[in-house]
């Protein structure tokens, strides 16, 4: 089977820190990958080289076969990858609902299709729902998590990359968050997830890979890696 | 009470000037946070280059220059001016959008001196003379005068501004002008074309100022090369105390200072009038640290 | 004998009520903790205590002095310190400098003193970058020394943060979710930290987590939020079994 | 310091500086002025220069700003300029004129007329234009004549405009007459309606503009638009054909101008006026050019009288002048180092063009 | 490499002073008004630089330096030197008139008070009978050391050259101090340096108080150095030309500050020859050096060793600049 999504010996750099360090990664249709790696081993740069938001100095990705290095962000938007970064990112200046129709940018000219997939966020998350007229700035750091992942689902991606979902959020909503991300997966799209919460991203995974200072030091089916020893000592606890 | 409204008039037409000039000024610092002081010069350059069209097509002293010609010189000159200033953005902005703010004010300083300066060498240094001229008739009322080139103006400003302040609000480009605003990478992952929407929001304000630039040569009836220079302070004002980044709030600065330099004028003389004007700006400020519309700042911790 | 004192605090935001009617307490020399729902005003809370938000009606008192009305930098001068939950460093300063800002409350030099750089000022610097270093170390990113704050990893941020706060010289350090984004090793380093804090610097430490398991590892006592309004309160065993609190906040599944 | 001993450009020329504002809002009578001194430099260069040398003229910019005059006129000393002709607004010309005279370098102004030039005492600096107290005195008895005796007067807060005004004002209730506003205006702006709202609210016989003539072109416009009562007169700030440019036609018509007449209403001026045309494209020349053109002609007479280009004795020579024929004027130093007597009158704007009214 | 410093500043400043041998009186001239903008730029580089108040009214402290000046030694016959702690007075009071309405308020509505109070500053000289009204005061005397009388351009250069040195070096210490960092603290995040103790409503004070000194310090020089002021040289255009210098040079940054002052005030004299096109240059010019050098021509380090510049796509922090 071809990969969706294709990473040969990428590198890529802040200024003159080698952030990554010839990665090959390799995505398949309707896999959920995991992407582990301690702080500042490189897995926000991963995603960010994928979506575009920074240019590899060397290397291939291959999205459908087709290169997508160079493409500007909003092609590779438009293309079917949706990145929901690091930190929420969400707008702070703008309401709630707001900022999910910003998520269904790419489909701006299909009014039906953003309408229904606001009603769709806010059964995901009916506490949105309460909150629509609200500026996202003034959410809780949970909410504004909320508003980041539906804002990702709006543009209906092939390929879902999701940083950093869980973190801020309380266990009972990490649970719906996994729960959710399992059902998006259902439903057909690809995901690539980092996780701080090791456990629960293994064993939502179809594989994994681990990333340190830059380089892909393991990579194998969830199950492997939930019983590799280096893993369980700094990433799952004994 | 005559002489009330008849103030409040003369107020109303300096504002709507203002207000055009300070839509641009906040729809540009409204989506990247710049405070652009070559706005002002973007309507000198309006100003001059539709006196060149229509000194064109008024060769024959403008007997015979029907409102079509007219017309289209606006919407040609308009359209010249809103492609110089996508091109100003895309030439000297662009390069610097995540460089630190102060910078961009800089060279925007820059761009002004360098959109003064061609225009000094272009059409010269001294006063231009418009061709055509506006015919004074208008009302009477209440013992108070105004022409229908003042009402049209004070209209086409309100228009003007209803229109963008729908634009902004409920179209998805205006969302995500506002969104730009707030986070452009973010917004780049949205599939937005950032570049794009800010190149259109520098088209818009740009049209709008050159609009104004050549009404106030209809107008008054002089330009020059430094033109856009006291407007531009004037309208920077106006759309910060309207509260910057909000289009109504431009609007009403721009007549809210423009009454006030009116009365100014009448009662405590001309050469005090800015202080009144900018004491109730700071004054104002001090109560309502974001301007009249201007929405209060909810930052968490 | 209790360090903070919280009576009947309540914070309205327009039509939100964010904090309801809150009372709780800590004690000196404790490790206690907030937990409650995303959005149940745990930040609030910390946010009216250090003096950001001010509190629509009700009480604070540190160590006995009212905190009402006071400015967060009088606050701090009265011994409270605190990190942000997102993460509000000096971006474009070293390490070093980030830290040096906790002695400002604690030392006095003016103008005079840096233009005629008079003894007691050059005293005074020694000081503060003693302690810096010394708060730096304790961290442990001393490796990081001159780098600037926004190009650290974000664990190393995180640090700083907590460095930043101890050289205040705090009597209450407040925490904001110090686990999020650390893996697990990380995670165990970080509880490390937080016992030190405590130990060797007699330090109370109040903090906001999500991270029940590093709750149940040093948190002697929490207090449960949700709605703005106390739920639970008590030892880690004791509220982690209540009723009310798996219903509103850990869920039934085990995530940790 | 830089010494009293009058400096040449080369052995062959003699260095003269030109303080004009040739950019700027008062650029086109600054070049007008320019103009009518490369002419009589040409000319004198051409019956075979003074004292065996060519002039050469040195051009340094003020744009009528103050600083930017003291710059320039530093820059003219470190070239050690023989001497200066030129300063048209007195707002730069005053701070210059220090410069000059420290420098011990003459300076003939050709029209900038603040009477705080010459209140100065600088030895160093004589006036050809008259000073700003006659045509007060001027456009007051005009006023006075015409029995309009309640009057406004308007400046723009310039050094030169609030002189004017102030004695003006002076000349005004002197003559019995009452002045019954005294505003001021922002010279960059264009939008006089309230002042003519209150103008017209006050009723006056006569308002009086001693500022520059683009502003005073769009406020005579506004005030005809308003309809408001009485003369409207301009100082020789405004004494352009911009000005009646400005306003149009119809709203200049009437317009009265207190000035030292243009050498096109100067007997004998023709062939000045011819040469100007033929040499600048057909160009009428500016309101200043005739005195621009004397005050060039009356260096080279005295550096001739002098017989040196020593600047103590160009100096002496300047004083000394008795007689000097320029165009419409005869020239002649009072203690002040300015004109004996001065020629303002009243003109008038008829069917688009200036005309002398009195 | 210290030591190396250390030399070729001890050079640098030997041959500032030896300087004026070299130059004829126009360039003379040109090099003491890039002292004044070294001044002026200092004082301005503590209120924007260390602090991160944009100023668009700086040249009011300038102004109130030259009138206080002015006035007192034409009206009142004081002596030079007596003038200056009463200008210091009136600038650091002025300073604080201007810095309490704008303590709540964050970068542009910071930007229109500060350009507001300039401009009323200006508008005050210009109708004011005691400041001369528009044409302002001349006649200035010259001030005296002993028995010697300051009066040549060269005596002035010397002048204002120390007082440039000793504002260096003052603003030079001030930000390395608590106070300095406190500053710093203030312009990186406001609120953060609220919660660590720095009070921030009396630091934005002070900066504003000690900006303003150091302005009227220059200001008192140029009166009696001009020995005529007027208000148009205390225009907005004047207070943008002192930002101008402070942010191309490098905000924050002593050596770039003091590059930047001589840009500002040597390009356009160079460029004289080139006539109508002189400000056009200019202007492209600083289009281009912002492009090239957006952070200035000498960034300040904070004293940071950092291995790296910014990246391309993620510096879009609204936090990491200075706020305009
Ligand atoms: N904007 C930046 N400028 C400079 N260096 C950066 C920047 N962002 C990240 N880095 C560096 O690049 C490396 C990889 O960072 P990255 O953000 O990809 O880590 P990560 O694996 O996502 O870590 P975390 O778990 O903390 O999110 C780190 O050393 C980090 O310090
Ligand atoms: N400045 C503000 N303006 C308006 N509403 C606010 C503001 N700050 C907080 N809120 C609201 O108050 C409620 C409590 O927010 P708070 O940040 O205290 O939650 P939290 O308990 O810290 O949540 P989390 O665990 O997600 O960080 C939220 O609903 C939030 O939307
Ligand atoms: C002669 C006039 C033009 C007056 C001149 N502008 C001045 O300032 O004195
Ligand atoms: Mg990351
Ligand atoms: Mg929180």
């Amino acid at each position: 089977m071809k990969p969706l999504l294709k990473l040969t010996d990428v590198n890529s750099y802040y200024g003159k820190i080698h952030a990554l360090n010839n990665i090959n990664l390799e995505i398949n249709e309707g896999e959920i990958v995991a992407l582990l790696g301690s702080n500042g081993a490189g897995k926000s740069t991963t995603l960010k080289t994928i979506s575009g938001l920074i240019k590899p100095k060397s290397g291939s990705i291959e999205w459908n076969g087709k290169s997508i290095v160079g493409a500007p962000v909003h092609k590779i938007v438009e293309s079917g990858i949706i990145h929901v970064p690091e930190g929420r990112r969400i707008f702070s200046g703008l309401t709630v609902t707001e900022n999910l129709e910003l998520g269904g940018f790419t489909y701006r000219k299909d009014k039906k299709w953003v309408k229904e997939g606001i009603e769709r966020s806010f059964d995901l998350f009916p506490r949105l729902k309460e909150r629509a007229k609200q500026l996202a700035g003034t959410l809780s750091g949970g909410e504004q998590q909320m508003v980041a992942i539906s804002r990702g689902l709006m543009a209906n991606p092939k390929l879902l990359m999701l940083d950093e979902p869980s973190m801020g959020l309380a266990p009972i909503i990490v649970q719906e968050i996994m729960r959710i991300i399992r059902e998006i997966n259902k439903q057909g799209t690809t995901i690539l997830l980092i996780e701080q919460n090791a456990k629960a991203a293994l064993r939502l995974a179809n594989r994994g890979y681990l990333i340190e200072i830059g380089n892909i030091v393991m990579h194998d089916t969830a199950e492997v890696l939930r019983e590799d020893d280096k893993i369980i000592k700094a990433y799952l606890g004994a | 009470m005559e002489m009330f409204l008849q103030i409040l008039i003369d107020g109303l037409v300096i504002g709507a000037f203002y207000s055009l000039v300070a839509l641009g000024y906040t729809m540009v610092y409204g989506i990247i946070k710049l405070l652009n002081f070559a706005h002002g010069d973007l309507y000198m350059m309006g100003a001059f280059i539709g006196f060149t069209l229509l000194s064109f097509i008024t060769g024959d002293g403008g007997v015979n220059t029907g409102l079509l010609g007219v017309a289209i010189v606006f919407i040609g000159t308009m359209t010249i001016v809103g492609l110089l200033g996508m091109g100003v953005e895309r030439i000297a902005y662009r390069p610097l959008l995540l460089a630190p703010r102060l910078s961009i004010l800089i060279t925007a300083i820059g761009v002004s001196l360098s959109l003064e300066y061609t225009s000094m060498i272009g059409w010269g240094a001294s006063y231009k003379v418009y061709p055509i001229k506006l015919p004074n008739d208008g009302l009477q009322f209440l013992g108070t005068q105004i022409s229908f080139a003042q009402i049209g103006m004070i209209v086409l400003s309100a228009l003007l501004m209803l229109g963008l302040r729908l634009f902004i609000d409920k179209t998805i480009y205006g969302k995500a002008m506002r969104a730009i605003a707030l986070d452009q990478t973010a917004c780049s992952l949205m599939g937005v074309n950032v570049h794009r929407i800010i190149a259109l929001t520098f088209f818009i304000g740009a049209f709008l100022a050159a609009g104004a630039g050549i009404m106030s040569g209809v107008y008054y009836g002089t330009i020059n090369f430094m033109m856009g220079f006291t407007i531009g302070l004037k309208a920077f004002t106006a759309a910060v105390l309207g509260g910057i980044g909000n289009i109504t709030g431009a609007m009403l600065g721009g007549l809210v200072l423009g009454i006030l330099e009116a009365f100014g004028t009448f009662y405590i003389g001309g050469s005090w009038k800015d202080v009144l004007a900018f004491g109730i700006l700071i004054l104002f400020l001090v109560f309502k640290p974001t301007g009249i519309l201007g929405a209060k700042e909810m930052e968490r911790m | 004998m209790s360090l903070l004192t919280v009576k009947n605090l309540k914070l309205q935001f327009g039509g939100l009520l964010a904090v309801n009617d809150l009372s709780f307490t800590v004690e000196k020399n404790s490790i206690s903790s907030i937990i409650g729902p995303n959005g149940a005003g745990k930040t609030s809370v910390f946010n009216m205590i250090t003096g950001f938000y001010r509190p629509t009606s009700g009480e604070i008192e540190l160590d006995g002095i009212s905190l009402i009305n006071k400015k967060p930098s009088q606050i701090t001068t009265l011994g409270m310190a605190r990190t942000f939950q997102n993460l509000r460093l000096f971006p474009n300063l070293s390490v070093l400098d980030n830290v040096k800002s906790g002695m400002h409350c604690r030392t006095k030099q003016a103008v005079f003193g840096a233009l005629f750089q008079t003894k007691s000022q050059k005293a005074e610097e020694k000081l503060i970058e003693k302690v810096a270093l010394d708060c730096i170390e304790f961290v442990g990113i001393t490796k990081y020394l001159k780098r600037s704050a926004k190009n650290l990893p974000y664990g190393a941020q995180r640090y700083l943060e907590i460095a930043r706060a101890l050289a205040t010289k705090p009597k209450l350090l407040l925490l904001d979710e110090p686990a999020a984004g650390l893996n697990f090793e990380e995670k165990q380093y970080l509880i490390q930290l937080i016992r030190r804090v405590r130990d060797e610097f007699n330090i109370t430490v109040l903090m906001i987590e999500h991270d029940m398991a590093l709750i149940k590892q040093i948190s002697e006592h929490i207090t449960v939020i949700d709605y703005g309004c106390k739920i639970a309160e008590g030892t880690p065993e004791e509220v982690l079994k209540n009723e009310k609190v798996i219903e509103a906040y850990l869920g039934k599944e085990e995530v940790v | 310091s830089e010494g009293s001993s009058g400096g040449t450009g080369s052995s062959e020329e003699i260095l003269v500086g030109v303080l004009l504002p040739v950019t700027g809002n008062n650029a086109t009578d600054g070049k007008d002025m320019l103009n009518a001194m490369q002419m009589a430099a040409e000319k004198i260069n051409n019956d075979g220069g003074v004292l065996g040398k060519k002039l050469k003229l040195e051009v340094a910019d003020d744009a009528c700003d103050p600083q930017m005059a003291t710059t320039a006129a530093n820059k003219l000393v470190s070239m050690k300029v023989t001497a200066v002709v030129g300063g048209y607004c007195s707002g730069s010309t005053l701070p210059a004129s220090g410069v000059f005279n420290n420098a011990k370098i003459p300076m003939i102004v050709a029209a900038a007329n603040s009477s705080e030039l010459p209140a100065q005492g600088y030895e160093n600096l004589f006036l050809i234009n008259g000073l700003v107290p006659d045509q007060a005195q001027t456009g007051a008895d005009y006023f006075n004549d015409k029995g309009a005796k309640n009057i406004v007067i308007i400046h723009d807060n310039s050094a030169y405009a609030k002189n004017l005004a102030d004695f003006a004002k002076k000349s005004v209730e002197g003559n019995g007459g009452k002045v019954i506003g005294f505003e001021a205006i922002n010279p960059e702006e264009k939008d006089f309606a309230s002042l003519m709202t209150k103008l017209k609210s006050l009723n006056p016989d006569g308002t009086y503009f001693t500022g520059y003539y683009a502003a005073g072109g769009l406020m005579l416009k506004q005030f005809k638009e308003k309809g408001v009562s009485g003369f409207f007169m301009v100082g020789d700030g405004s004494y352009s054909p911009d000005i009646i440019d400005i306003a149009g036609a119809i709203n200049a018509d009437g317009l009265l101008v207190t000035a030292t007449p243009t050498a096109n209403f100067i007997p004998g001026a023709d062939e000045f006026v011819k040469d100007y045309k033929s040499k600048y494209n057909d160009l009428t020349p500016g309101p200043f050019s005739a005195l621009s053109y004397n005050g060039m002609n009356l260096l080279a007479d005295a550096l001739k009288r002098a017989n040196s280009t020593n600047s103590e004795d160009l100096r002496k020579a300047l004083k000394e002048t008795k007689g000097f024929e320029g165009i419409g004027q005869v020239i002649e130093f009072n203690d002040q180092n300015s004109l004996n007597q001065s020629n303002f009158h009243v003109m008038k704007v008829v069917d688009g063009d200036f005309t002398l009214e009195k | 490499m210290k030591k190396y410093k250390k030399q070729s500043l001890g050079l640098l400043i030997i041959s500032l002073f030896i300087l004026p041998f070299f130059l004829n009186s126009y360039w003379l001239d040109v090099f003491t008004l890039v002292l004044f903008y070294v001044v002026l730029t200092q004082g301005l580089n503590i209120v924007v630089g260390y602090t991160g108040l944009l100023d668009l009214g700086y040249a009011a402290f300038f102004a109130v330096g030259a009138y206080t000046t002015a006035i007192l030694m034409t009206t009142y016959h004081w002596s030079f030197w007596l003038t200056l702690p009463v200008a210091f007075v009136c600038a650091a009071l002025s300073g604080i008139i201007i810095g309490t309405p704008t303590l709540r308020l964050r970068s542009d509505y910071l930007a229109i008070v500060t350009l507001g109070f300039g401009e009323i500053v200006k508008i005050l000289a210009t109708n004011l009978e005691i400041t001369g009204s528009a044409s302002g005061i001349y006649g200035i005397p010259r001030p005296a050391i002993g028995s010697y009388i300051l009066s040549s351009q060269k005596d002035f250069y010397y002048l204002i050259l120390i007082v440039a040195i000793i504002s260096i070096i003052a603003v030079y210490r001030l930000g390395r101090s608590r106070i300095g960092r406190a500053w710093i603290y203030i312009r990186e995040d406001e609120d953060a340096a609220e919660a660590m103790g720095i009070n921030r409503i009396r630091l934005k004070l002070l900066s504003y108080a000690t900006g303003a000194v150091i302005g009227s310090f220059a200001g008192s020089i140029f009166a009696v150095k001009m020995s005529a002021i007027a208000p148009l040289s205390f225009s907005f255009l004047q207070s943008v030309m002192i930002l101008l210098a402070v942010v191309l040079g490098g905000l924050g940054s002593i050596p770039g500050v003091v590059i930047g002052a001589v840009l500002v005030i040597v390009l356009p004299e160079i460029l004289r020859g080139a006539d109508d096109w002189r400000y056009l240059i200019f202007g492209v010019s600083l289009v281009a050096m912002m492009i090239f050098r957006p952070q200035g021509i000498l960034p300040s380090k904070n004293g940071t060793e950092d291995a790296s510049e910014l990246d391309e796509s993620e510096t879009n922090d609204p936090k990491q600049s200075v706020s305009v």
